[in-house]
């Protein structure tokens, strides 16, 4: 267990070391109030709107392909573990490469499919979209 | 297809908590880590050794990667850059100008804080802390070689990768919390690119895991000892980046995206959005997140290394030395191309990491385990 | 398998009339209904049985294969006909085909759905007539119901949707009290039965194999079952206290459709009575005897009391086939060779009968367009065929000899007369009789008041003698009719042959 | 005939699986090929003809005695994680037929919507979970199935992204799903922690020396069956049932009130048949009998007086649909040690198979009626039959099949199943039902009443007919038809495999 | 070292934690969040227990677990997203159209 005890201190010093040069900093820095310095940068403009805009849909369409895909390599970690020593062990490749195979080009279907259905497309054509809309209607 | 659900047999109960089935699984790793070094130069034993020795290590290390972020930052950097632009840089104080870090870091930790109105606290404040902190606990499993190593748990890699990814959280927390349009933008940006390549990061680090079949880092820096080739009389040996050359390229390419360097800067772009998501912060809080980022890029390089250039293994030179130089090696890499490359635009990236790097990491892997399968 | 083949061929045809266009169904309805009458009349020239199937007799054109297995139960599809069910397998095709074509004039749209369920319901009737396993029979027995309820509930009269109701919840019910009644006597007899095959589970009844049940002990769990199906009989029959749907739903009922009601659907329930009930449970029947027979009278009288008192022809009749229902329970209690055959030669008799009279009813309003005694009279003068029909008819009511009504009434009331079965029966019988003297009155004061004088009816239209298709049923009828009171043989023997087997039981009756 | 083992590998056994699977992995290509047109026909046609397959593959196992005791047993997988046996192949048979109608219909009811594909896609892979839910034999595999059977459900719900109601239908089932699943696999953790293992055979042969664990072994399996609850849609995880079908498009509330329930009772069927067998549970004072017995009473009864009080055709048939739960959940609650198990859960299986014919047929008819813009409450369906006879004629088969009426499948079983209870010495459970269901024809006679003899009280104008909703109607009804005639084998084969578990 | 109770009390305990977040939480992505914490709750037992017993079907189980979470993440973001596109916003309890 030891490993984790050291792994956890050096946590700890990973925090403790940013806190104390916050520390320190507070004791040095000055502080000189004064209205128009505290307001967000928005090229110098006067800042307009919450921050809080809505963003471009992709970025939850790539998050979600992510969970998806990331999830996945954990399924495949073990088996990269196990895989030569389960071949040395004389386990045949039907057993040990096959279904792995299988697993991934499963995956790679979806991938595919949300490849052609533009998931991990940034900007959508014009004439692509207008296609949907037509379906739609 | 998953041979543990396959076991059978009634179990029994095997009385405590810790003790797991796989028999590597005891007190410690194969090689004596620091702690226990220290914890035994200094005649402790029991939890309480630990704790201390684990303490003591642990400040060591945290140190030495201050040391190397405190030259890299305000010196390397400037001179490096100053190097390929054909420019003299800082050489006022100090031998090389060497001294303008203690300048640059007495500089920074005096400046004023300031606070932009409607930022979410505390999240906007412990954002810097984490940035640093994932960098500097990606490093306790890190084989410096020399018997610098804090750590060596039978997961240490996947520990590396997943301490190394708790950084994208303070990045959002930043974007989010500090109430400004560009910083939410920069962490948004920052998180699609992290998502796009952790993928083939992973993926590629898998297809070495398959070589070397384990995760302990130590074991996998031991297994790229053994001599790959002997070409007159010198043995080469059979690091990774030799046995799998292209695996070697994603990997690098992929962790240049993972923290966030040239080409792949777009987080912090500073030609579209200010400064991503540290626009709104200066001072100390500035400084953290600097320091967090250096950190983060000799992160990379170590586990560059310990992946594919066999850690701190080298001729002549301890292994300390030569894992400092290979990361340091990534680090001028990391600059050379910070100067010589052009930033990708977003959609650029997005569909290199998700048409591209994805596909060629699946297809590095299935290749991999073929011919390992046919060869072994 | 000729049996299957009647009820197969007659649900093909209900299949084909229900996808044929309207204009040609009627046509086709008919032609096709001709089918079941020639093979039932096939089996009657073939018939071959002796003896009561349920009593170990041997049956006619029997099949029996074993159908699905149930908790150490096998299910068989087990169909025969034997001397009690073939006369009613040929009223059933008889009257189908003359109610169909009965059915032409009213039925004015929709007439391939009428139609088709008219042919449904025939191949379900056929099939209770002929099952001899419970299950095969209680499937049929409750697949009559559902085109019976749409024939009411889609081409009946104003209040059509509160009748088909009625109908519907009221038979239903019944259906579930005696289902879980005879499931009750099968749980008891135990591992004796290994089937609900009808001949095995009324021989085991008869040799009381019949145990306790949950701690019920066999006694009252016999008369208890007993209770229940007959009950669950009753409202079918239907006798006094469960009438009240009848008059409904025949009022409602289009007039093709009261023939099937009246003419075939009523004898279920006596048929039913007399398999089950009487067949199997003779003791506790007989223990009942004064009840049942009680209840048998008060519905003869009665009904014909009710009937008195109608001004709507339909109701008369309905309330007269109430009233001789409760002949045919009197006939069953009496437990006696002439009584029990002539319940059964009744039912035949009383079929053709009512079918006559509803027909010949159905017939008026179709020119008239009115059913109330008060409206018309001296509908002599414009239809007359009809009108002789009509009459004639009324007398095959009132058991004017050489009619079959005759025969049957004759033959029940020399059975109860002579029956033992109570002290009191032949006071019961008397009672009973006094109803025939009712049913005159009233038939009589309504053919007087409807048929003769002078002719006056309030309608804008002329009211003419009734077209060919409409007189030639109510001939054919007539004519059997008469045949049968002419010769009551033609059925009585068989009949008798099947019923004397019931008769043997505890020792004493005879 | 021939055992199959002795021919193919055994893995062929899950052949009908992995037909179901691959029909989804086939559509998702076949729309990867190109994304913007969309070819209903094709699509249709493929997941019509991929369950067919599977459909025909597990009849023909079935048949041939796979994995039944005439033939060696069942087939065990991964160490006994899959089982093949008589009991997976029956019920893969119903999802196949199901998912076969299922698809018939929607090529109507999707035309001209968009993402056609996916929703194809999404009802075979539904599909191949259920299938595996039937042959899990390991609790692991329990839950990856169930997951799998339920996401692909919950965005199928949510299909009509712009309609409220199938939204809001949608987002219900997901978080009664979703809890129910973390109480699900909450109990599974439980479970392990007491017997040290997931394989359903070790559990059983280890839970009965719980030791002093039996609380924790007993709060384990009241989980379990609340995941059980919600997939079948029985108390007390039942509230998303109504609204899930109402929303839903229809050719989907078939789907799930038919398939996904018939799931939910595979896996629970096995799952309580063999891992807690009840002579080594019950003693320790874990009597889940008695607890499906609550839960089977209070179900049915709910589910029928709700469904009398509704005015919406759709609503009336999710509520009955969890009155029917009640009804098969007399397969578990009417077991007992040493009484004729077999035959009770037999006859819970034969019971499901007529209802998938006759449910499913009920809602595809209400799918129909949605294609023909016909209202939606019992007075809109006044005279429907004057317009459409022949459906008007299937639907009444399937309304008095629910019922429980004589001449048609749902008599049979509904008998069976009672009879079933009775022969368990649970005849207040026979006599719940049995009361249950006769009130339950007034509500389905309502329906009736309303096509066949109420007056239309408007008028309408149904476009042209809907072919393929007809063709899977009128399966639907032949099948509920055929099914009294041919409920012979049909019991036969469920009672045998049932008795297969508990042997 | 640590008896195996605790971390059946601990287990419980974030059981309950999710399932109060579900009763009181109105909002679809707290709900979300607090069905998380039960499956992991749900992962403590596991894998503590598959070190109790000295097999490892516990630990690979919870790895089943953490992806079909995941699974089920993606398709309720899904849903909500579609809510909130239909009743503009993320409460569960707006959506009203049909009654429960």
């Amino acid at each position: 267990m030891n490993q984790w005890i050291a792994i956890g201190a050096l946590g700890l010093v990973g925090v403790g070391l940013p806190v104390g040069m916050m520390v320190a900093s507070a004791l040095l820095r000055p502080t000189v109030p004064e209205q128009g310095k505290t307001t967000p940068y928005e090229s110098g403009e006067v800042p307009t709107g919450t921050a809080h805009v809505q963003f471009n849909i992709q970025y939850y369409m790539v998050a979600l392909l992510f969970v998806i895909f990331d999830v996945e390599t954990v399924l495949i970690f073990p088996w990269t573990l196990i895989y030569r020593s389960a071949l040395e062990g004389g386990a045949s490749l039907v057993e040990t490469l096959v279904p792995m195979l299988v697993f991934i080009g499963v995956l790679v279907v979806g991938l595919v499919w949300a490849w052609r259905n533009g998931a991990v497309k940034w900007v959508k054509s014009p004439r692509a979209s207008r296609r949907k809309t037509e379906r739609q209607s | 297809m998953d041979p543990v659900l396959l076991q059978s047999g009634t179990p029994t109960p095997t009385g405590t908590a810790n003790a797991t089935a796989n028999a590597t699984a005891t007190a410690s790793g194969p090689v004596t880590t620091l702690p226990e070094t220290i914890s035994g130069a200094l005649g402790l034993t029991g939890t309480f050794g630990d704790i201390v020795g684990g303490l003591i290590g642990a400040f060591l290390i945290a140190n030495i990667m201050l040391g190397m972020t405190a030259l890299a930052g305000p010196w390397a950097k400037r001179k490096i850059t100053a190097a390929f632009t054909d420019r003299i840089a800082v050489n006022r104080i100090g031998p090389f100008g060497l001294l303008i870090i203690v300048a640059d870091a007495v500089r920074l930790l005096s400046k004023e804080l300031i606070i932009p109105e409607g930022v979410d606290r505390p999240a906007w404040d412990i954002a810097p802390i984490i940035l640093p902190f994932s960098a500097l606990l990606g490093f306790a499993v890190i084989p410096f070689g020399s018997g610098l190593q804090l750590a060596d748990p039978e997961t240490g890699i996947v520990f590396a990768f997943a301490a190394a990814s708790i950084a994208s959280v303070g990045l959002v927390m930043a974007g989010y919390a500090s109430n400004n349009k560009y910083s939410l933008l920069g962490a948004l940006r920052s998180i699609a690119q992290n998502l796009a390549y952790e993928i083939p990061l992973v993926i590629t680090a898998a297809s070495v895991i398959i070589f070397a079949g384990t995760f302990r880092t130590s074991e996998i820096v031991a297994a790229q000892t053994e001599t790959l080739v002997t070409i007159a009389g010198i043995a080469i040996p059979g690091w990774y980046a030799f046995v799998n050359p292209f695996a070697f390229v994603l990997f690098i390419a992929a962790n240049m995206a993972e923290i966030g360097r040239n080409p792949f800067d777009i987080p912090e772009a500073p030609t579209e959005i200010v400064a991503g998501y540290q626009t709104e912060y200066s001072s100390v809080y500035f400084v953290l997140f600097y320091l967090g980022e250096f950190i983060h890029i000799f992160l990379g390089g170590a586990l560059i290394a310990v992946l594919f250039l066999g850690g701190p293994a080298g001729p002549v030179l301890p292994g300390f030395v030569w894992m400092v130089i290979k990361m340091w090696a990534f680090f001028l890499f990391t600059q050379w191309a910070r100067s010589a490359v052009p930033r990708v635009r977003i959609d650029q990236l997005i569909e290199i990491g998700w048409k591209g790097m994805l596909v060629l990491s699946f297809a590095n892997l299935v290749l991999t385990a073929v011919l390992v399968g046919v060869i072994a | 398998m000729i049996i299957e083949a009647l009820i197969a061929v007659t649900f093909a045809a209900s299949i084909a009339v229900l996808l044929a266009p309207d204009r040609v169904a009627g046509r086709l309805a008919a032609a096709l209904s001709l089918l079941p009458v020639i093979g039932s009349l096939y089996m009657w020239s073939r018939f071959d049985a002796t003896g009561n199937a349920l009593m170990g007799g041997d049956i006619a054109f029997e099949t029996m294969v074993p159908w699905l297995e149930l908790g150490g139960y096998t299910l068989n599809w087990h169909v025969g006909v034997d001397g009690i069910g073939l006369p009613l397998v040929v009223l059933t095709t008889l009257l189908s085909t003359l109610a169909i074509v009965s059915a032409w004039t009213p039925i004015d749209d929709r007439q391939s759905q009428f139609y088709g369920l008219m042919l449904f319901m025939e191949a379900n009737l056929l099939g209770v007539f002929t099952a001899l396993d419970f299950f095969v029979w209680f499937v049929f027995w409750e697949a009559v119901l559902l085109p019976m309820y749409f024939l009411i509930g889609v081409w009946g009269g104003p209040r059509r949707k509160y009748a088909a109701i009625k109908f519907f919840v009221y038979t239903n019910i019944a259906s579930l009290a005696m289902f879980i009644g005879f499931i009750a006597l099968v749980f008891g007899l135990g591992d004796s039965v290994s089937s609900l095959d009808m001949p095995a589970i009324a021989q085991a009844l008869r040799a009381g194999e019949l145990g306790s049940l949950y701690g019920i002990p066999a006694a009252t769990l016999q008369s208890v079952a007993f209770v229940a199906m007959f009950l669950g009989f009753a409202v079918k029959v239907p006798i006094v206290p469960f009438h009240t749907w009848l008059p409904d739903a025949h009022v409602e009922a289009p007039s093709p459709v009261s023939v099937m009601l009246a003419g075939v659907l009523l004898k279920m329930g006596t048929y039913a009575l007399l398999r089950f009930n009487f067949t199997m449970m003779p003791e506790t029947a007989t223990a009942f005897a004064v009840p049942i027979a009680l209840i048998a009278v008060i519905s003869v009288i009665y009904g014909a009391m009710l009937a008195l008192a109608q001004q709507d022809l339909k109701r008369i009749v309905a309330y007269s086939s109430v009233s001789s229902m409760g002949y045919v329970i009197l006939g069953l209690i009496a437990y006696t060779t002439y009584g029990v055959g002539g319940a059964t030669f009744q039912m035949i008799a009383h079929g053709l009968i009512s079918g006559l009279m509803f027909m010949s009813v159905g017939v008026i309003y179709n020119a008239t367009h009115t059913r109330m005694v008060g409206d018309m009279s001296g509908m002599a003068d414009r239809m007359p065929v009809t009108t002789g029909i009509l009459v004639a008819g009324a007398f095959g009511y009132m058991g004017l000899p050489l009619m079959a009504g005759f025969a049957g009434e004759f033959f029940i009331f020399k059975g109860a007369f002579e029956s033992t079965v109570t002290g009191a029966m032949p006071l019961f019988t008397a009672a009973a009789m006094f109803g025939i003297v009712i049913v005159a009155g009233y038939l009589l004061f309504a053919m007087q008041r409807t048929l003769f004088g002078a002719f006056r009816l309030e309608t804008d239209y002329e009211v003419g003698p009734a077209a060919l298709h409409e007189t030639v049923p109510l001939a054919i009828l007539l004519v059997t009719i008469i045949v049968l009171g002419v010769a009551p043989d033609l059925f009585f023997g068989m009949i008798q042959d099947a019923v004397n087997p019931l008769l043997e039981f505890g020792g004493e009756l005879a | 005939m021939i055992p199959l083992q002795s021919q193919l590998p055994a893995w062929a056994a899950v052949a009908p699986t992995l037909l179901l699977g691959l029909t989804a992995l086939v559509l998702l290509i076949v729309d990867s090929i190109d994304p913007d047109s969309t070819r209903p026909t094709a699509l249709a046609g493929i997941s019509a003809l991929g369950s067919v397959a599977a459909l025909a593959v597990a009849g023909w196992f079935l048949l041939a005695g796979t994995g039944q005791t005439g033939t060696g047993g069942a087939i065990e997988l991964y160490g006994g994680s899959i089982i093949v046996d008589g009991l997976s192949l029956f019920f893969t048979v119903i999802f196949a037929s199901v998912a076969a109608m299922v698809s018939l219909a929607s090529y109507d009811y999707l035309r001209d919507r968009t993402y056609q594909a996916e929703f194809y896609a999404l009802v075979m892979l539904a599909a191949t979970g259920m299938s595996l839910m039937g042959s899990s034999g390991s609790l692991a595999t329990v839950f990856v199935s169930l997951e799998l059977a339920s996401l692909p459900s919950y965005a199928l719900v949510a299909f009509l992204k712009n309609n409220r109601g199938s939204v809001e239908a949608g987002l219900k089932y997901f978080l009664v799903g979703a809890v129910s699943s973390a109480v699900f696999a909450f109990g599974i953790s439980l479970v392990y922690a007491v017997t040290g293992s997931l394989l359903l055979s070790e559990v059983a042969s280890t839970i009965g020396s719980a030791g002093d664990f039996v609380g924790i072994a007993g709060v384990g399996i009241v989980m379990i069956a609340g995941g059980f609850a919600f997939k079948t849609a029985s108390v007390p995880f039942h509230f998303w049932a109504p609204e899930a079908y109402e929303g839903a498009p229809a050719p989907i509330s078939a789907f799930l009130s038919s398939a996904s329930k018939a799931a939910g009772f595979a896996v629970a069927f096995r799952v309580f048949a063999v891992a807690f067998p009840i002579d080594a549970v019950v003693p320790m004072g874990i009597d889940w009998p008695l607890l499906f017995a609550v839960l089977a009473v209070v179900t049915m009864t709910l589910g029928n007086f709700a469904a009398a009080t509704q005015e919406n055709v759709k609503r009336m048939l999710a509520y009955s649909s969890v009155g029917h739960a009640g009804y098969a959940l007399i397969g578990l609650a009417a077991l007992s040690g040493g009484g004729p198990n077999g035959a009770i859960m037999g006859a819970s299986m034969a019971h499901l198979l007529v209802y998938g014919f006759m449910n499913t047929g009920a809602f595809l008819f209400i799918a129909m009626v949605e294609h023909w813009e016909v209202g939606r409450t019992f007075e809109d369906y006044n005279g429907l039959a004057t317009q459409a006879p022949v459906a008007c004629l299937a639907m009444t088969v399937f309304m008095f099949s629910l019922a429980g009426l004589p001449p048609f499948g749902g008599f049979l079983s509904k008998y069976a199943l009672f009879y079933g209870a009775i022969q368990g010495g649970f005849w207040w459970l026979a006599a719940v039902g049995a009361i249950n269901s006769a009130l339950s024809l007034f509500y389905y006679s309502r329906v009736v009443k309303a096509m066949w003899i109420e007056d239309p009280s408007g008028s309408f104008d149904l476009g042209a007919t809907p072919l393929g909703i007809y063709v899977a109607v009128l399966v639907a009804a032949v099948g509920t038809l055929v099914l009294l005639p041919a409920f012979g084998p049909v019991v036969e084969t469920a009672q045998s495999a049932a008795t297969a578990l508990f042997a | 070292m640590v008896p195996v109770q605790w971390y059946l009390l601990l287990a419980a305990a974030v059981f309950c934690i999710g399932l109060f977040g579900i009763l009181t939480r109105q909002n679809a992505l707290l709900f979300l969040m607090s069905v998380e914490l039960m499956l992991n709750a749900a992962n403590i037992n596991l894998v503590a227990f598959s070190a109790y017993w000295g097999n490892v079907t516990g630990q690979t189980f919870s790895l089943f677990t953490m992806a079909l979470a995941a699974a089920e993440v993606a398709v309720g973001i899904g849903i909500i997203l579609v809510l909130y596109r239909n009743f503009g916003d993320v409460d569960v309890t707006l959506a009203k159209e049909m009654r429960w």
